[in-house]
C-alpha cells in the first residue's frame, strides 16, 4: 500500500529479535482446596436473596441521568425550542438522526427565531443511546428521558416522528403555532427571559390541557 | 415345523432384513449409508446371538463392533471421506460379473453344502452349558482351557493399539512457532498493511455474509477476505453486485 | 425352531461380504465388507456353539471379535495414512508401488 | 427367588404396563429435571428462574415443548434427509432403553401380581446399558453429519469423540464394582450392597471416577464441549428445529437422569433406604424406597447442576488429555489394587494382611506422587529481583509505594 509505513533500517535501531525476552513466571492452578471453594461460592448464593426484578409487573426505576429515549422540549410559552440547526444529526456517530429545517413565517411562528426544525426523525433502530446529540444541541432542545421500553414489532414504528418526540404541552402554555412573547426576541428566549405565555400569543392551556 | 416358536417369528423377521441391509450396504454409493447399514446388520446379529443363549457374546458383540468398531469407520469417513465420492465403476474390466458369478457359485455351493450336511448329531441347545449362566460359563473356558490363546490375543490387543498409533502419529519437524515468532514474521514478511490482520469479509451494509468478498477501496474485491474452503468449495458470491452506484455529490441549488 | 436357518443366514452374508471386498474401490468400504464376513463367521461358530452345545464356538466367537477389532484399528490407521499421502482412500490409487 | 427369577413370572400385559410406567416416569422426571436445573441454577446466580407459567413456573418446561412442537420443522437443503430424520429418534430411543434395567423398588405388588419396579433383568444389565449408550452416539454422530454444515460435524466429531473416550472411563470404574458384587445384574449389584457399607464409599475412587465420567459421558457443563456456544454454535443440533430438536433435549435429560440412575443402583445402595433409616422400607407395601430411589438420582442431578453453575468449560485437548492419562490410568491401577485385595480376602487371608496391602499401596502412591510435587516445585523459580520491568503503577489507596517489580518479586516466590 505504501512505503513509507515500512519500518526505517537506520544503523541505531536495534533489530527486533535482539531484544531481551523475559520469560514471566504464570501462576500455576491452585490447589484442590482453593478450587473447591467456588462450589462453595455458588452453594451460599443459593441462600441468599434473589437480585431478580419481575419486570414487566416491577418497574425498577432508572438512574436519573439514565439515556432513554429523546425528547424535544419546549419554551415555557409553548414554542419549539428546536431551530433546525442540524447539529444533532451532524454529531451523531451511527447517523440516526434526520433533521429538515424551515423558516418561520409570522403566520406560522413554530419557535423564536427565523428557523424551526420541520422534520425531525431519530431512527432507534440505529441510535446507540450515546447522548453526543443532546450535548451538541445549541439550544437545549434535544435532551434524553429515562424511558427504556422502546420496543416494536416494525421497523417503520421505531423512526420516531417529531410529534412522538416533541415534549407534550403543559398547563400555562399556548399551542404553537403563534407570535414570540410581547417585545422578546429569540435572544431573550435563549436566556430564559420568558417565563411564562401571554394572553397575545393565543389561548392559554389549564391545567386540564384544554384552552381557556 | 407348524407351531412357531417366538424364536421362529424374530429369525423370520429379522434374517430377511439381515441380509437385504447387506446387499444394501453392498449396493448404496455413500459410504456411511454402507456403514449405518452394516451396523444394523451387526445389531440383529446380536439379536441372534441372545436368541441362540449367547447373552454376554450378544452384548458384546453392540458394544465392540456396533460402539466401537463401527463408529471408528464413521469417524475415518468423516475424516477421509467426506468430500470424495465413492464411484462405482469398475476399473478392471470384467471384474464385475465374474466376481458375482464366482460369488454366487461359492454361496450356491456352501448353502447346498449346510443343507445336505449333517453333523451327526441332532441340536443339543445351550440349557446345560449355561446352567451357571453364560458369563460365568464362558468366563470359566476363557480362564482355563483357552488361558493361552486369551492372553495372546490381549497382547495382539495392545500391539494393534501401539501399531496404529504409530501410523498415525504425525511427527513435527519444525518446532511449532511461538507467538512472539508468529507476531514478529507478521510484521517481517510482507508489507506493513496486512500486519494489522486480514479484511473482514462482506460488503457493509448491502451483504455482510462471510462468502462475500470485501470490496478495496478501488471497487475490486479483496482475495483475502474470505476464507479459502469456500472459495475452493465455489461457494461465493460476487461482491460487485453489492456496490453503491456512484453517488451524486454535485450541489443543486435550492429554489 | 432348527439352528440349521442361522448358517444359511450366515453363508449369504459371508458371500456377500466377499463380493464387496472384489468389487467395491473405497478402501473403507472394502474393510466394511470384511468385517462382514467376520460377522458371518461369527454367527457360524455361535449356531455351532449351540448345535454342539458347548460354550467353544462363543469362544471362538470372542477371539474373533477381539481379532476383528485389533484388525480394524490398524487397517484404518493404514487408511488414513495413504489418504494423508494421496489425498484419497479408493483402494485403485494405493497400488502405485507395482508401477 | 432372585429379580431375575420374579421378573420371569411377570405376564405379558404386566410388562407392557410396566414399559409405559418407565417410558412416563422418564418424560415427566424430564419434564421436571428442565424446571429444577433452571430454577436451581437461577438460584445459584442469585436470580429466579422460571416462575410465570403455572405454580412456581411448574409448568415452564410443558409450555416450552409445547412452543417447539409448534415451530418450524427445517431439513437443510444439503441435509442428508434419511439420516438427518433417523438421528434424533436413534438418540432419543437409545435412552429411554437403558432405563429398562433400572431397579427402582424391591418387591411391591403391582395390579395383583408380586413383581419388582424393574422391567427386566439381564444377567449382564450393566453391560446392556453400556451397549446402549453406545448405540445413542450415533444419534449424535448422524446428526452432526447429516446436517451438511460444518459446525454440526466438528460438534458431533468432538462430542462422540469425548463419549468414546469418556465411556472407556466409565466401563473401568465399573470393573471394580463387578468383581465386588460378583455379578454384572442391576438387581444383584442393589442386593449385594444391601446391609453393607455402599459401594461409593468401599469403592471410592472407582465412584470419583464414574461421577467425572458420567458428566463427560453425557456433554454436561463442564465438558459441554461438543455445543460449546462460543466456538460451535450448537455443536451437532446446530441445524436442528422444532420437534427433532426436542428430541435431542429430551435424549440429553434423559441421558443424565439414566446416568444418575445408574450411579444410584451401583454405588448407592439402589432404591434401599439410607442407613438407619431401613424400617421405612415396608411402607406402603414396599412402594416407598421409590422416594429413596429419586432421592438419591436428585442427588447426582444437582451434582450436575452446581457443576455446572461452578465451572467454566474445558479446553478441548485437557479435556481428552484428562481421559485418557488421568482418568483410564487411574482407573486400571485401582482395579489391579480391587482385584488383588479380592483375590487376598478369597485366599482366606486375615483382614490385617488386607489392611497392610492397601496401606502399601497407599504409602507408595504417596511417595510417587510427593517425588513429582517436588519436581515441580524445583521446575519454578522466582523471578530474580531487578530483571523484571520496572515501570511506575497507578497508586492505590492505603499502599505508599508500588512497583511492578516488586510485586512480582513478592508474588513470584510464593506462587500463589
Amino acid at each position: 500500500m505504501s512505503n513509507s509505513l515500512e519500518p526505517k533500517k537506520s544503523g541505531a535501531a536495534k533489530d527486533i529479535n535482539d531484544v531481551s525476552f523475559v520469560e514471566v513466571e504464570q501462576p500455576g492452578p491452585a490447589s484442590l482446596g482453593k478450587q473447591s471453594l467456588g462450589f462453595w461460592v455458588t452453594f451460599k448464593s443459593m441462600f441468599k436473596k434473589n437480585l431478580s426484578v419481575q419486570y414487566p409487573d416491577v418497574k425498577a426505576p432508572t438512574e436519573e441521568r439514565f439515556h432513554g429515549r429523546h425528547q424535544l422540549n419546549r419554551h415555557p410559552d409553548g414554542l419549539e425550542k428546536c431551530i433546525g440547526c442540524e447539529l444533532c444529526a451532524w454529531a451523531c456517530p451511527a447517523d440516526a438522526i434526520y433533521v429538515e429545517g424551515g423558516n418561520n413565517t409570522p403566520g406560522n411562528q413554530v419557535s423564536p427565531g427565523e428557523r424551526h426544525g420541520a422534520v425531525y426523525q431519530i431512527n432507534y433502530l440505529r441510535c446507540i443511546f450515546c447522548g453526543l446529540c443532546v450535548e451538541a444541541c445549541p439550544t437545549r432542545a434535544l435532551t434524553m428521558t429515562n424511558e427504556y421500553e422502546l420496543a416494536d414489532s416494525s421497523r417503520e414504528k421505531l423512526i420516531f416522528e417529531k410529534e412522538d418526540l416533541l415534549a407534550p404541552l403543559r398547563a400555562g402554555m399556548v399551542m404553537p403555532p403563534h407570535p414570540m412573547y410581547p417585545g422578546m426576541d429569540e435572544n431573550n428566549y435563549y436566556r430564559g427571559e420568558v417565563k411564562a405565555a401571554d394572553p397575545s400569543q393565543g389561548p392559554i392551556l389549564g391545567s386540564a390541557g384544554e384552552a381557556k | 415345523m407348524i407351531i412357531q416358536t417366538p424364536e421362529a417369528v424374530m429369525f423370520w423377521i429379522l434374517a430377511p432384513i439381515a441380509v437385504l441391509s447387506a446387499l444394501g450396504m453392498l449396493l448404496v454409493k455413500k459410504a456411511v449409508h454402507s456403514a449405518l447399514l452394516l451396523a444394523w446388520v451387526m445389531i440383529t446379529l446380536a439379536i441372534f446371538y441372545i436368541a441362540q443363549d449367547a447373552l454376554f457374546l450378544g452384548i458384546v458383540q453392540i458394544v465392540v463392533y456396533t460402539g466401537a468398531v463401527m463408529m471408528l469407520f464413521l469417524f475415518i469417513l468423516m475424516l477421509v471421506g467426506v468430500d470424495s465420492s465413492d464411484s462405482l465403476k469398475e476399473t478392471i474390466k470384467g471384474l464385475r460379473p465374474i466376481a458375482i458369478t464366482a460369488a454366487i457359485g461359492f454361496g450356491g455351493l456352501m448353502v447346498s453344502l449346510i443343507g445336505r450336511a449333517t453333523l451327526g448329531r441332532t441340536p443339543v441347545g445351550l440349557a446345560q452349558a449355561n446352567a451357571d449362566g453364560n458369563v460365568q460359563g464362558l468366563a470359566r473356558l476363557l480362564f482355563s482351557d483357552y488361558v493361552w490363546p486369551f492372553e495372546v490375543v490381549s497382547a495382539l490387543l495392545i500391539t494393534a493399539a501401539l501399531g496404529a498409533m504409530v501410523l498415525a502419529h504425525h511427527q513435527r519437524t519444525v518446532a511449532r512457532p511461538t507467538q512472539r515468532e508468529s507476531a514478529i514474521a507478521r510484521f517481517r514478511t510482507g508489507s506493513l498493511a496486512s500486519a494489522a490482520g486480514l479484511p473482514g469479509p462482506g460488503v457493509f451494509a448491502r451483504h455482510n455474509a462471510v462468502d462475500v468478498p470485501a470490496l478495496l477501496p478501488d471497487g475490486t474485491p479483496a482475495p483475502t477476505s474470505i476464507s479459502a474452503t469456500l472459495k475452493a468449495r465455489g461457494d461465493m458470491l460476487e461482491s460487485a453486485q453489492f456496490q453503491l452506484d456512484v453517488v451524486d455529490t454535485t450541489v443543486v441549488e435550492e429554489k | 425352531m432348527n439352528p440349521y436357518n442361522y448358517l444359511y443366514v450366515s453363508a449369504l452374508l459371508f458371500t456377500i461380504g466377499a463380493i464387496g471386498v472384489v468389487v467395491r474401490r473405497n478402501a473403507i468400504v472394502v474393510f466394511m465388507c470384511v468385517e462382514l464376513m467376520l460377522n458371518a463367521a461369527n454367527l457360524a461358530f455361535v449356531t455351532f456353539s449351540r448345535i454342539n452345545g458347548t460354550l467353544d464356538g462363543q469362544v471362538t466367537a470372542f477371539f474373533t471379535m477381539v481379532v476383528a477389532a485389533c484388525e480394524v484399528v490398524v487397517g484404518l490407521a493404514i487408511i488414513v495414512t495413504i489418504y494423508r499421502s494421496r489425498r484419497s482412500a479408493s483402494v485403485d490409487d494405493a497400488s502405485l508401488l507395482k508401477r | 427367588m432372585t429379580t431375575a427369577q420374579l421378573l420371569g413370572q411377570d405376564p405379558g400385559w404386566l410388562i407392557a404396563v410396566k414399559a409405559v410406567l418407565v417410558f412416563a416416569i422418564c418424560v415427566v422426571s424430564t419434564l421436571m429435571a428442565v424446571w429444577t436445573e433452571r430454577r436451581v441454577l437461577a438460584k445459584m446466580q442469585q436470580r429466579t428462574g422460571p416462575n410465570r407459567v403455572g405454580p412456581f413456573g411448574l409448568l415452564q418446561s410443558l409450555s416450552d415443548g409445547v412452543k417447539l412442537a409448534l415451530k418450524e420443522d427445517i431439513i437443510p437443503a444439503a441435509a442428508d434427509k434419511v439420516v438427518f430424520i433417523a438421528a434424533p429418534i436413534i438418540a432419543a430411543a437409545m435412552c429411554f432403553m437403558s432405563f429398562a434395567v433400572i431397579p427402582m423398588t424391591g418387591v411391591v405388588n403391582l395390579f395383583g401380581h408380586t413383581t419388582a419396579m424393574q422391567l427386566t433383568d439381564l444377567p449382564v444389565g450393566v453391560l446392556y446399558i453400556l451397549a446402549v449408550t453406545s448405540i445413542g452416539v450415533y444419534g449424535v454422530v448422524l446428526a452432526g453429519w447429516s446436517s451438511g454444515s460444518t459446525y454440526p460435524l466438528l460438534g458431533g466429531l468432538r462430542s462422540s469423540a469425548q463419549v468414546i473416550s469418556y465411556e472407556v472411563a466409565m466401563g473401568l470404574s465399573l470393573v471394580a464394582v463387578f468383581i465386588y458384587a460378583g455379578s454384572m445384574s442391576t438387581s444383584d449389584i442393589v442386593a449385594s450392597q444391601h446391609g453393607h457399607i455402599w459401594n461409593a464409599v468401599v469403592l471410592f475412587p472407582s465412584f470419583v471416577i464414574y461421577v467425572i465420567s458420567m458428566v463427560g459421558e453425557t456433554n454436561r457443563a463442564p465438558f459441554d464441549l461438543a455445543e460449546a456456544e462460543g466456538e460451535l454454535v450448537g455443536g451437532f443440533h446446530t441445524e436442528y428445529s422444532s420437534l427433532k430438536f426436542a428430541l435431542f433435549f429430551l435424549a440429553e435429560y434423559v441421558n443424565i437422569i439414566a446416568v444418575s440412575a445408574l450411579a444410584t443402583t451401583l454405588f448407592l445402595g439402589g432404591y434401599h433406604a439410607f442407613p438407619g433409616l431401613g424400617f421405612t422400607e415396608s411402607w406402603l407395601g414396599g412402594w416407598f424406597v421409590i422416594v429413596w430411589f429419586f432421592l438419591k438420582v436428585n442427588i447426582f442431578f444437582f451434582i450436575f447442576m452446581w457443576l455446572r453453575a461452578s465451572l467454566p468449560r474445558l479446553r478441548y485437548d485437557q479435556f481428552m488429555k484428562f481421559g485418557w492419562k488421568v482418568l483410564i490410568p487411574a482407573s486400571l491401577l485401582w482395579i489391579m489394587i480391587v482385584a488383588s485385595l479380592r483375590v487376598i480376602q478369597q485366599n482366606g487371608a486375615s483382614r490385617t494382611v488386607a489392611l497392610a496391602f492397601a496401606l502399601g499401596i497407599v504409602v507408595i502412591v504417596m511417595a510417587i506422587s510427593s517425588l513429582f510435587e517436588k519436581s515441580k516445585n524445583e521446575s519454578r523459580k522466582p523471578l530474580p529481583a531487578g530483571e523484571a520491568p520496572d515501570f511506575p503503577l497507578p497508586q492505590l489507596p492505603g499502599v505508599s509505594s508500588f512497583s511492578a517489580s516488586t510485586q512480582s518479586h513478592t508474588s513470584g516466590g510464593t506462587n500463589e
